[in-house]
């Protein structure tokens, strides 16, 4: 069946472009404004082509950054795969072996996903600098793990809850105890909820900026601190376009589902 | 090779009581289907022989073993779950041979197993292929299968058939059955589809509010059921139950339901005058050619208000004075509403209960 | 005597040529972390300063730890976490003045450095004024490496041409100008985000109540509330209304632009705005931009220095030791400042090594007027600055000079000035 | 029976069961306890600074103090900009979910669009803004592209503010809200319940707004003189900027939802005789509600920690930007007044208990039942 031309398509289209040109032009600003050479920029020709390309920025940008890079990239991908490996297992007790109380505890788990960060902030660089993590990046990696743990847990918890209790019972009658049952039929099956788990973590610590500034010394210093525009942007950018239909659901399973 | 026994088993989840002490004896090799409407605690009963549930008071013993306290994989039984329970990122071999690996058998032991279980159960060509790539009927054959491998000492099935089309269930029935006779292992079925019931099992259990009705064989339960309920709840379709007046004793004994007379025979457990409940099966009422066997004053002429031609036989819906009831008939009745037709009642299976306790009277 | 002074001041320069050898004799090893906000535009005059540290001492792994963001707020903030967490960097950047004494060497986290100064002989080639705001009685505690101006008014020539008008030397002159060019369309005076305001508070405050009322202020023998504090935010005021007014949302470079392109014909900024516009803008000082003294404040050189310290359990003394050894001295000094658009602090500068405005401001430094600046951390407190920043917030929503006289006033008592 | 496993599963949650006690609760607590002590001044830095108890002086310093202007400036910002980040970012994103949701060629394309902006750091967000919002380009120079005169609003420097209102009748306000909030839930409530609706609601309500209106002269006041605060104009670009990297999060919750509801059901919509809208209006939407409550719930909780964006946008000192987690950070390091930069963690901390402990309880509840 061909569809046909009717005066609201035209204009439900006019509506979808619209809203997304708007939705590129911040793009569109600062991909030619990192374009420019210093001295073509300027805030009333701010949206025109750059008369020369000048590609130096970025690498400027780069041999800048590089440390900072390499430090966030380190955090980062430690940070995650602590934190969702732990939630891994926190969601799996929360949704298949719940105790007396274990509702409760899992609400005060949840809890802990809504403080703003600057409520912890004191007593977590003193605790810190008491365990001899300040400054570093084991000390910003653990405070990471930490508050990560809540939302990892309530993800992994939603997409446990998903999994058929029969299947948990069948492997009892199977002889698999609690740990087996994790690693040979829960674990084989939370991959997707991984991929989602550690996008989120990902960006979320990537783009984390107090804690950065605050916790780590200079060369321990995360990306969003010895920031560049486009730069701190780009590896996001790059992997979310890529998993994107993951990450989407991973936002539901964090957040719908309760 | 195992019975199982069940003494005074309840169950309570906080303050519901959902299994009310069930005293239950099955016999080794027996083909035990439980059945009950939905909330009658009968998949809680085979989730406690399965030592999935705790038991809250009373005993159950496999073998000669009580096994309250035994961890559900050291009670050596199957169990086959409505939704198959496959790991889904297991291939058919690997979901059979999970258990297996599990009781760290040796590797030549669980390949001999699991392909000799795989060619009963005809699952040998698929034996790679993961579980979402399978239709209905071959998934249900692989929990089967997973059961087997293990050869147990008692299988349990919960509604295995249920997710199944109408044809595949009927197809997978009569495999379970001679299943069944192959393997010759203790089994315990749960089911809400009286004709599985009545088509599987030795012996059926009937539960109602986590109460056993009646245990019996099939026939038994069908035609001698001990209340009202069990009379309901088997047969297809249902049981006609019309209120009526017993009047007289002794040969002269005479029924009456609204308008209709007829006379029955002796019920030593009835009174002159009696309220009761009259039970009488649709296929206890005949029509034609098969009317010559009924005593004619058993015959009555009957008004069709519809005929529904199932093939071999036929459902008739029909009023006698200010009575409906519903027949089925052999062959193939072809009748218009209005029409007049002459029907025989065979009362000598004639059911009678009470109206207030609902208990069979005999 | 004037000989002998200098014959002393060569030989004490000698002498720390001899002994710059002598330390790296001594084969300083291991790290030294500088810590500091200058990243970007300042970025290689801290660099130039590294190298020479490096061929000095080729065995210490130099971290430059930069800390972005607008004047500092960022790295003050980390260094307080690390300062509080226990691990101070080996050297860290500070304003001279109350940010250095009212929060460092009031919390005793700072090395008395007098034995050093008196090692170097630094006493004498640093102006005693410029002492007196890294010292208490109790010692000296940091090194200054700079000397940046803040009453400067920035304008280009040619545009004043075209627009009949001149530099003006008073605020009088200012407004009279400043009604031509609001005639024209054009903004008398670019104000940029809510520092730079503080920034001009402090050029308009200084025009208006003049030098020894605003010393008076900061030691407590003036209310902010007296007849001179309210005459300063009346003036102030007065001068808002040809600022323009979508200041909060511009960088102070952007402001610096609106001169650079014709739309403003003034700017009041600290004399980085000249290396902004060399370096970045490539313009050529004295004939693209020129400059003087912000309205009223001829003869007066409001000040205010970077300087190095050394924070008690740094963890590595000696090469902070050396590290400050060289800000202090002239190489260093000559080194940084021509890069960073500053001039030296030391009386003894090479000034061949400046550019027009440096030189020009060296020359001012030394027969100039000295006080210290407000908005740049020489004359109170953080706490002061923070209130400060309430203050001001106030005044540009009610614009009622009385309020914001009284309001400063409590904020002082409240944050101990002048004592 | 199980037994065993239980210990394990309890083992296993042992870690994080004691680093959320201390992490959480416990820097809680003690960044309440600091709260309550006078840490501050120039020897806060000391190596071992002096804490003296002082109870709630910093609270009511913050909300009646002389220097708490700027605090509840911030405070007020923060709850218009709540409010308008909600409306704009659920607004918005509920309006890009239903053009997706009808299968636009390209709808891929577009979803990533308008996703895209949440994947960055609000530090980039906000100096990409700051660009986009500078009076004298971005945005204001848009229409001179197409013939037009440039905009003149100053998006992050104006001074203006609507719907003002005077601090020092805190207390008459706070009643007046009292009393619609009363009046409102009791018309709603007015069709099931009628004497419980008049009784429990509306009457109390009635009487409360009528004495907060009689009574207003004689409550206490909250301040020594007057403080207008309102919505100032200059966060609407903070607005924009967040509802621009949030309303793409907001659509992609609607979209999964709408997603989620089984054609068969629009199908009988449809034959219903429902139009697009009214499907939305009546079907769709309603189904999806616990998405809105969770949208809510994230978005309020975004907007109340707004530190780096803000920061990035207008600096530090932009006084008709300010918000509260900002000053929290500018007087604890800047001014190191460290038990006045907890207080108002602590603040902060109630605010978003107040829109989370009901959704945390709530969700419990549901839970349980099933």
């Amino acid at each position: 069946m061909k569809r046909k031309i009717t005066l609201s398509t035209i204009v439900f289209y006019a509506a979808l472009i619209l809203l997304a040109m708007a939705y590129l032009l911040p793009a569109y600003l600062t991909v030619i404004t990192s374009l420019k050479a210093p001295v073509d920029i300027s805030l009333p020709r701010s949206w025109e082509f750059p008369s020369t390309l000048n590609l130096s920025s970025f690498g400027d940008a780069f041999d800048l950054l590089r440390p900072n890079i390499v430090n966030s990239l380190i955090l980062t991908v430690c940070a995650t795969f602590f934190s969702t490996v732990l939630g891994s297992l926190n969601g799996y007790v929360f949704a298949k072996w719940r105790f007396p109380g274990s509702e409760i505890l899992f609400t005060l788990f949840l809890f802990g996903m809504f403080i703003p960060y600057q409520v912890v902030l004191i007593p977590l660089f003193h605790t810190l600098r008491a365990m001899h993590l300040y400054g570093g990046l084991p000390g910003l990696i653990l405070a990471h793990v930490v508050y990560g743990l809540p939302i990892t847990s309530l993800i992994f918890r939603n997409f446990y809850a998903q999994i058929p209790d029969s299947l948990m019972e069948s492997a009892t009658l199977d002889g698999a105890g609690f740990f087996s049952i994790y690693t040979r039929i829960i674990f084989p099956l939370s991959i997707p909820g991984f991929v989602v788990t550690s996008l989120w973590q990902f960006t979320q610590i990537w783009n984390e900026f107090l804690w950065g500034i605050c916790l780590t010394r200079h060369s321990a210093n995360p990306i969003t601190v010895g920031l560049a525009n486009i730069m701190a942007a780009l590896p996001v950018l790059l992997i979310y376009i890529l998993l994107g239909r993951y990450f989407i659901r991973g936002l539901l399973a964090g957040s719908v589902k309760e | 090779m195992a019975q199982v026994e069940l003494s005074k088993v309840s169950k309570q989840f906080g303050a519901t009581k959902v299994v009310r002490g069930i005293d239950l004896k099955i016999e080794d090799n027996e083909f035990i289907v439980l059945v009950g409407p939905s909330g009658c605690g009968k998949s809680t009963v085979l989730r406690m022989i399965a030592g999935l549930e705790s038991v809250s008071s009373g005993e159950i013993r496999i073998g000669d073993r009580p096994v309250n306290q035994v961890a559900p994989k050291d009670r050596n039984v199957a169990m086959v779950f409505q939704n198959y329970a496959l790991y889904p990122h297991m291939s058919v071999y690997e979901n059979m041979a999970f258990s297996l690996k599990m009781a760290k058998e040796s590797r030549d032991e669980i390949e001999r197993k699991v392909r000799e279980a795989a060619e009963i159960l005809e699952l040998t060509p698929y034996l790679d292929r993961k579980p979402a790539a399978l239709s209905g009927g071959q998934r249900q054959r692989v929990a089967m299968g997973r059961a087997i491998v293990r050869s147990p000492s008692v299988f349990l099935f919960d509604e295995p058939l249920s997710n199944l089309d109408a044809q595949l269930r009927t197809q997978m029935r009569m495999e379970l059955k001679k299943l069944h006779l192959k393997m010759n292992t203790t089994t315990i079925y749960v089911t809400h589809d009286q004709i599985e019931a009545m088509t599987l099992a030795d012996r059926i259990v009937i539960l109602k509010d986590g109460e056993i009705q009646q245990v019996g064989t099939p026939i038994e339960v069908f035609e001698r059921p001990v209340n009202r309920f069990v009379a309901g709840f088997i047969g297809n379709p249902p049981i006609n139950m019309l209120s009526a007046t017993i009047s007289g004793a002794g040969p002269g004994t005479m029924l009456a339901m609204g308008s209709l007379h007829l006379p029955i025979p002796p019920q030593p457990a009835c009174h002159d005058g009696q309220r009761v409940l009259a039970g009488i099966r649709p296929d206890a009422i005949e029509i034609g050619s098969r009317l010559v066997g009924l005593r004619t004053d058993w015959h009555v002429q009957a008004e069709v208000v519809l005929a529904e031609i199932l093939g071999g036989h036929s459902l008739l819906e029909f009023t006698v004075g200010d009575i409906s009831m519903i027949a089925e008939l052999e062959g193939r009745i072809i009748a218009r509403p209005g029409e007049k037709v002459a029907l025989g009642f065979d009362l000598d299976r004639l059911l009678l209960f009470d109206p207030q306790s609902g208990l069979a009277l005999r | 005597m004037k000989k002998f002074i200098t014959l002393c001041c060569a030989c004490a320069a000698m002498l720390m040529l001899l002994t710059a050898p002598v330390a790296s004799a001594k084969e300083l090893s291991g790290k030294l972390e500088i810590f500091s906000w200058w990243a970007g535009d300042e970025g290689p005059a801290l660099q130039a300063l590294i190298d020479q540290y490096k061929a000095a001492n080729p065995k210490v792994e130099v971290v430059n730890a930069t800390v972005t963001g607008g004047s500092g707020v960022n790295a003050k903030a980390v260094l307080k976490t690390r300062m509080l967490g226990g691990e101070p960097p080996d050297s860290f950047q500070v304003h001279a003045g109350q940010e250095l004494i009212g929060t460092w060497v009031k919390a005793d986290r700072m090395e008395d450095l007098t034995f050093l100064f008196k090692e170097q002989g630094w006493e004498k080639v640093f102006p005693a004024g410029l002492v007196k705001q890294i010292g208490t009685d109790k010692g000296i505690w940091s090194v200054p490496v700079n000397i940046h101006r803040s009453n400067v008014v920035w304008y280009v020539p040619e545009n004043l041409k075209k627009w009949g008008i001149a530099a003006p030397a008073s605020w009088d002159e200012f407004f009279a100008a400043a009604e031509v060019l609001k005639a024209k369309g054009i903004v008398p005076l670019a104000l940029a985000e809510n520092w730079t305001i503080n920034h001009l508070w402090e050029s308009v405050a200084l025009s208006a109540i003049g030098v020894e009322n605003w010393e008076a202020l900061w030691s407590g023998k003036l209310a902010f509330d007296s007849q001179a504090g309210v005459k300063a935010w009346q003036l102030f005021g007065k001068v808002l209304e040809y600022t323009n007014k979508d200041a909060a949302s511009l960088s102070w470079q952007q402001a610096t632009d609106m001169v650079v392109d014709g739309r403003a014909a003034f700017n009041i900024m600290g004399d980085w705005a000249a290396g902004y516009m060399t370096t970045t803008k490539k313009l050529v000082p004295g004939k693209d931009f020129g400059w003087a003294a912000s309205p009223g404040t001829g003869g007066k050189f409001m000040f205010l220095a970077d300087s190095f310290g050394l924070p008690k359990g740094a963890p590595n003394r000696d090469n902070v030791i050396a590290w400050l050894t060289l800000l202090g001295s002239r190489e260093g000094s000559d080194a940084f400042n021509p890069l960073k658009g500053s001039i030296s602090a030391r009386t003894d500068s090479d000034l061949t090594k400046y550019n027009v405005y440096g030189q020009s401001a060296a020359a001012d430094f030394s027969k100039d007027l000295i006080v210290g600046s407000l908005a740049h951390g020489v004359s109170a407190n953080e706490g002061f600055m923070n209130d400060f920043a309430s203050v001001m917030e106030m005044f540009l929503k009610s614009r009622d000079a009385m309020a914001a006289a009284k309001a400063a006033q409590q904020i002082a008592v409240k944050n101990g000035i002048g004592k | 029976m199980r037994n065993h496993d239980r210990i394990k599963a309890l083992c296993t949650l042992s870690p994080s069961i004691i680093l959320i006690g201390i992490f959480v609760y416990g820097f809680i607590g003690n960044t309440f306890w600091i709260s309550l002590t006078d840490w501050g001044g120039v020897a806060s830095l000391a190596e071992n600074p002096v804490k003296n108890f002082t109870g709630f002086g910093n609270y009511t310093e913050l909300f009646a103090g002389f220097l708490g202007g700027s605090f509840r400036q911030d405070l007020v910002n923060a709850v218009y900009y709540s409010v308008s980040l909600l409306a704009g970012a659920i607004g918005i994103g509920l309006f890009l979910a239903v053009l997706l949701d009808n299968k636009p060629v390209g709808e891929a394309f577009f979803r990533t669009v308008f996703l895209y902006p949440m994947s960055l750091s609000f530090i980039v967000t906000g100096t990409i803004w700051r660009w986009m919002l500078s009076p004298q380009g971005g945005v204001n120079i848009l229409p001179t592209y197409v013939g037009l005169d440039p905009l003149q609003f100053r998006w992050l420097s104006s001074t203006e503010a609507v719907m003002e209102f005077d601090w020092q009748n805190l207390l008459q306000i706070a009643l007046y809200i009292l009393a619609a909030v009363l009046i409102i839930w009791g018309l709603w409530q007015v069709k099931q319940q009628p004497r419980r609706a008049m009784s429990r609601l509306l009457v109390p309500g009635v009487v409360l707004g009528g004495g907060a209106w009689l009574g207003g002269d004689i409550l206490p006041k909250a301040l020594f003189m007057e403080e207008m605060h309102g919505f100032n104009l200059a966060t609407l670009g903070i607005i924009m900027a967040t509802v621009w990297q949030y309303s793409g999060y907001t659509m992609a919750l609607y979209l999964a939802g709408f997603t989620g509801i089984s054609q068969d059901l629009r199908d009988a919509a449809m034959l219903d005789g429902a139009s697009s809208a009214s499907y939305y209006r009546h079907i769709a939407l309603p189904m999806v509600k616990p998405i809105t409550i969770s949208a809510v719930i994230i978005l309020s909780h975004i907007s109340l920690k707004m530190f780096d964006l803000i920061f990035a946008m207008t600096g530090p000192d932009n006084g008709s930007t300010g918000h509260p987690a900002l000053n929290m950070y500018l007087t604890t390091f800047r001014a190191n007044e460290f038990s006045r930069g907890a207080a108002i963690a602590i603040i902060l901390f109630l605010i978003a208990a107040t829109f989370i402990i009901p959704y945390l309880i709530s969700s419990y509840r549901q839970r349980r039942i099933r």
